[in-house]
């Protein structure tokens, strides 16, 4: 009997569309990291003085660093409401391969919460003092970077969806595997502030990107199943 | 393939680690005399550092144990992921503290190394700062299997984690070395560009191997202590524990 | 011997180094011979209340 | 009135064993399941009857033993094996925020979606009508079981895995169910499931296990 209707296309795109609509439904949740995310980079002025050119000269790694903290305070949601009201399990049951459903999570956790970031970005770099070519290629760096993030991000989610209090030990599996992309983003936004062209970090980045976007989702359908059981 | 399968049962684990311990014990202290010997007494100061680069038969062979275990552990992780064998699950298991251990020691010898010659306790030297993150993926790794009651769920866990490690270490690495040229220039790099002299490479050679084999007695050790752990309920582990006298 | 220990004016970092090296591998092999020790205890307790269950 | 679920499908157990927190739960079990078979589990509580289901929908390894799906280990078939199932856990695997008819529609999607049954039509049988759209938040917890159930109608899954189906439902709603129960052997489906409600079958032969005795 041939199975009467089974297309992953539709699947993938009906798991993306029902994050996103409940994403809609409850507001907070992806407006909070946005705030987050100003209110860190708006404390190193405080902290450091009102000099700009010191200011300047931290920015990019400030902008990065608060927007790494920002993708790992929201990525708790990525799985946590799904393994609470168990539709976690019926995606994992499903008739269609695991690693592909969780890239339409991960898509959709990236429009909610690392397209945001890259919006709000020029603001910063405004805030920042950061010249204009440079906030073109911070807000580049970010496009190519966040979805790392999540991507990378999903996989310590997986592992830790399971335990009660994950949220410190999910840190700790994570940063580590943030640093490449965290070198590399502040590096060209570092060297686009001087006008020295930055393909090469960029190419970097986007390699990264491609690397994650084929292994990190295995990773995370197996690291789902071990949670699960 | 008969064999590899008996190897897989924790009751022929048990016997056969326990028959190779005294061995592995006895080679790494003979290595380890031989080693420190040549390391404190045969090996010449060194015309620019003096008497201080002997750390480096700590520092070095601390540091290769540490890259050697975790890429073990990803060996062992991919087996248990793959053929689901219990074994490779505990020697994963047993092999993160003492990876752990020798990562720490490596990143402190390193900073007790360069403080004569920087000034400072720490600098951000590339193979320095590489080492403090792979700590940190060996402190992941611990704290995950800690946190997960059901051993068997935890560690199929950790077996996903460290291949996820040990696919991004050498990403890390060259990162942190890409960046390392970025901000200070070339510092003097740790080893100094000079070719070894062989009266130096012999006891790093030495210490090294006897390392290997201190981590194999170490393994072997924790691994029992893990197999006991799980196999607490099984018939053979009552036999062993009336049979033992003490 | 005086001359070994002093190091050339860099005894304390290398003896630092190798004594912070005795130090972390006799624990690292210490650790596991009382775990078993508690282990063993753990399992044989365990088959006593089992045999006084019975 | 349905259609018949056309191939003969075995769902085989061979020396299944399961430790939970060191604890042996059970060991050494065998069965097979056939077309318009029904397996029920018994047992108190704790005796491991929700690690068995999770071990027999693929989700759990078993510490030992194996499960045949058509005579191919399950674990290894993976999405494969989970198409012919449907699960229903203790939790209902519906989102608060969505309602009963956007979550059937996903479920609808992540399964093979059955010809013969629309949505509005699984959601009328069990007793849910007028209640499509409402959130199913505002829902009481029988009423948010039984959109849980209606998950079973709407995907064509020949086995059916359902842990305590009959929880917080009222007299009616177990009749339902029981009704479901009947076509679904009676098209040749086969279910496993853990429930201490005396049921009875009109259709199909039932097995059960009573894994209580079974404990060490």
């Amino acid at each position: 009997m041939k199975p009467s209707k089974l297309s992953l296309g539709s699947a993938f795109w009906l798991l993306l569309k029902r994050d996103l609509v409940l994403a809609m439904r409850r507001r907070s949740e992806f407006i909070n990291p946005i705030l987050f995310f100003i209110l860190v980079c708006a404390l190193f002025p405080l902290a450091i003085g009102s000099d700009p050119n010191l200011i300047r000269k931290i920015a990019p790694g400030v902008i990065w660093v608060a927007a790494l903290l920002a993708s790992l305070l929201t990525l708790d949601s990525l799985f946590r409401g799904d393994f609470e009201d168990g539709t976690l399990e019926q995606y994992v049951l499903s008739a269609h391969p695991v690693s592909i459903l969780v890239i339409a999570k991960v898509i959709a956790h990236w429009l909610i919460t690392g397209l945001p970031l890259i919006l709000v970005a020029p603001l910063l770099g405004v805030l920042l003092s950061l010249p204009a070519g440079a906030t073109g290629i911070l807000v580049l760096t970010l496009a190519l970077g966040t979805p790392v993030l999540s991507l990378i991000g999903s996989v310590g989610v997986a592992l830790t969806v399971g335990l009660r209090r994950g949220g410190v030990l999910l840190s700790l599996l994570v940063l580590p595997l943030y640093v490449p992309v965290l070198i590399f983003a502040t590096d060209a936004v570092n060297t686009a502030v001087t006008g020295i062209p930055v393909t090469a970090q960029l190419s970097i980045i986007g390699a990264m990107l491609f690397l994650a976007l084929a292994l990190a989702p295995l990773a995370t359908a197996a690291s789902l199943r071990v949670s699960l059981s | 393939m008969r064999f590899y399968h008996r190897l897989a049962s924790p009751r022929h684990f048990y016997r056969i680690a326990g028959q190779w311990i005294p061995w592995l014990a006895g080679i790494f202290f003979v290595l380890l005399v031989w080693g420190l010997y040549e390391s404190l007494f045969v090996a010449p100061t060194d015309y620019q550092q003096g008497e201080s680069y002997r750390i480096i038969f700590i520092h070095v062979p601390a540091a290769w144990m540490s890259m050697f275990i975790y890429f073990i552990m990803a060996v062992a992780g991919a087996i248990n992921l793959v053929w689901r064998m219990k074994m490779a699950e505990v020697v994963l298991v047993a092999s993160a503290p003492i990876g752990a251990a020798f990562t720490f020691l490596a990143l402190v010898t390193g900073s007790l190394w360069g403080k004569p010659m920087w000034g400072t306790w720490w600098v951000w030297d590339a193979r320095l700062t590489s080492e403090l993150f792979l700590l940190f993926l060996y402190l992941g790794i611990i704290a995950l299997y800690g946190a997960i009651e059901d051993k068997r769920t935890a560690g199929r866990a950790v077996s996903i984690l460290a291949l996820v490690g040990v696919v991004n270490l050498p990403i890390i690495h060259f990162s942190v070395e890409w960046w390392n040229t970025l901000h200070q220039g070339s510092t003097v790099s740790l080893m100094g560009g000079a070719k070894m002299d062989p009266r130096m490479l012999r006891p790093l050679l030495v210490m090294s191997f006897a390392f290997k084999f201190y981590y194999g007695w170490v393994l072997f050790l924790r691994a029992r202590n893990e197999v006991l752990e799980r196999e607490r309920n099984t018939s053979w582990v009552r036999e062993l524990v009336e049979g033992k006298a003490t | 011997m005086s001359e070994f220990l002093r190091m050339g004016g860099y005894a304390f970092y290398v003896w630092t180094s190798y004594g912070l090296a005795f130090v972390l591998m006799t624990a690292l092999v210490v650790s596991p011979l009382i775990e078993k020790k508690r282990l063993i205890e753990g399992i044989r307790r365990k088959l006593r209340r089992e045999r006084r269950e019975k | 009135m349905h259609t018949a679920i056309s191939e003969s499908f075995t769902l085989e157990a061979r020396g299944l064993g399961c430790i939970r927190d060191d604890r042996q739960l059970f060991s050494a079990l065998d069965f097979t399941l056939r077309g318009g078979e029904a397996l029920i589990l018994e047992g108190r509580n704790g005796s491991g009857k929700t690690s068995l289901l999770r071990i027999l929908c693929g989700i759990r390894l078993p510490d030992d033993g194996v499960l045949r799906w058509q005579g191919e280990d399950a674990h290894r078939l993976g999405a494969e094996f989970h198409q012919h199932i449907a699960y229903l856990g203790h939790r209902d695997g519906n989102k608060l925020d969505l309602t009963p008819l956007e979550n059937l529609r996903i479920a609808q999607g992540l399964g093979r979606a059955r010809a013969d049954i629309g949505i509005e039509e699984a959601l009328d049988r069990v007793g849910l009508y007028g209640f499509e759209d409402v959130p199913t938040r505002n829902l009481s917890a029988g009423q948010q079981r039984r959109v849980a159930i209606a998950r079973l109608l709407i995907t064509e899954a020949e086995l059916w895995i359902l842990d305590e189906p009959f929880t917080s439902l009222d007299r009616k709603g177990i009749e339902d169910v029981e009704g479901m129960f009947d076509q679904h052997l009676a098209r040749g489906g086969m279910a496993v499931l853990t429930t201490h409600h005396r049921m009875n079958f009109e259709q199909g032969e039932v097995h059960r296990i009573d894994l209580s005795e079974r404990l060490q």
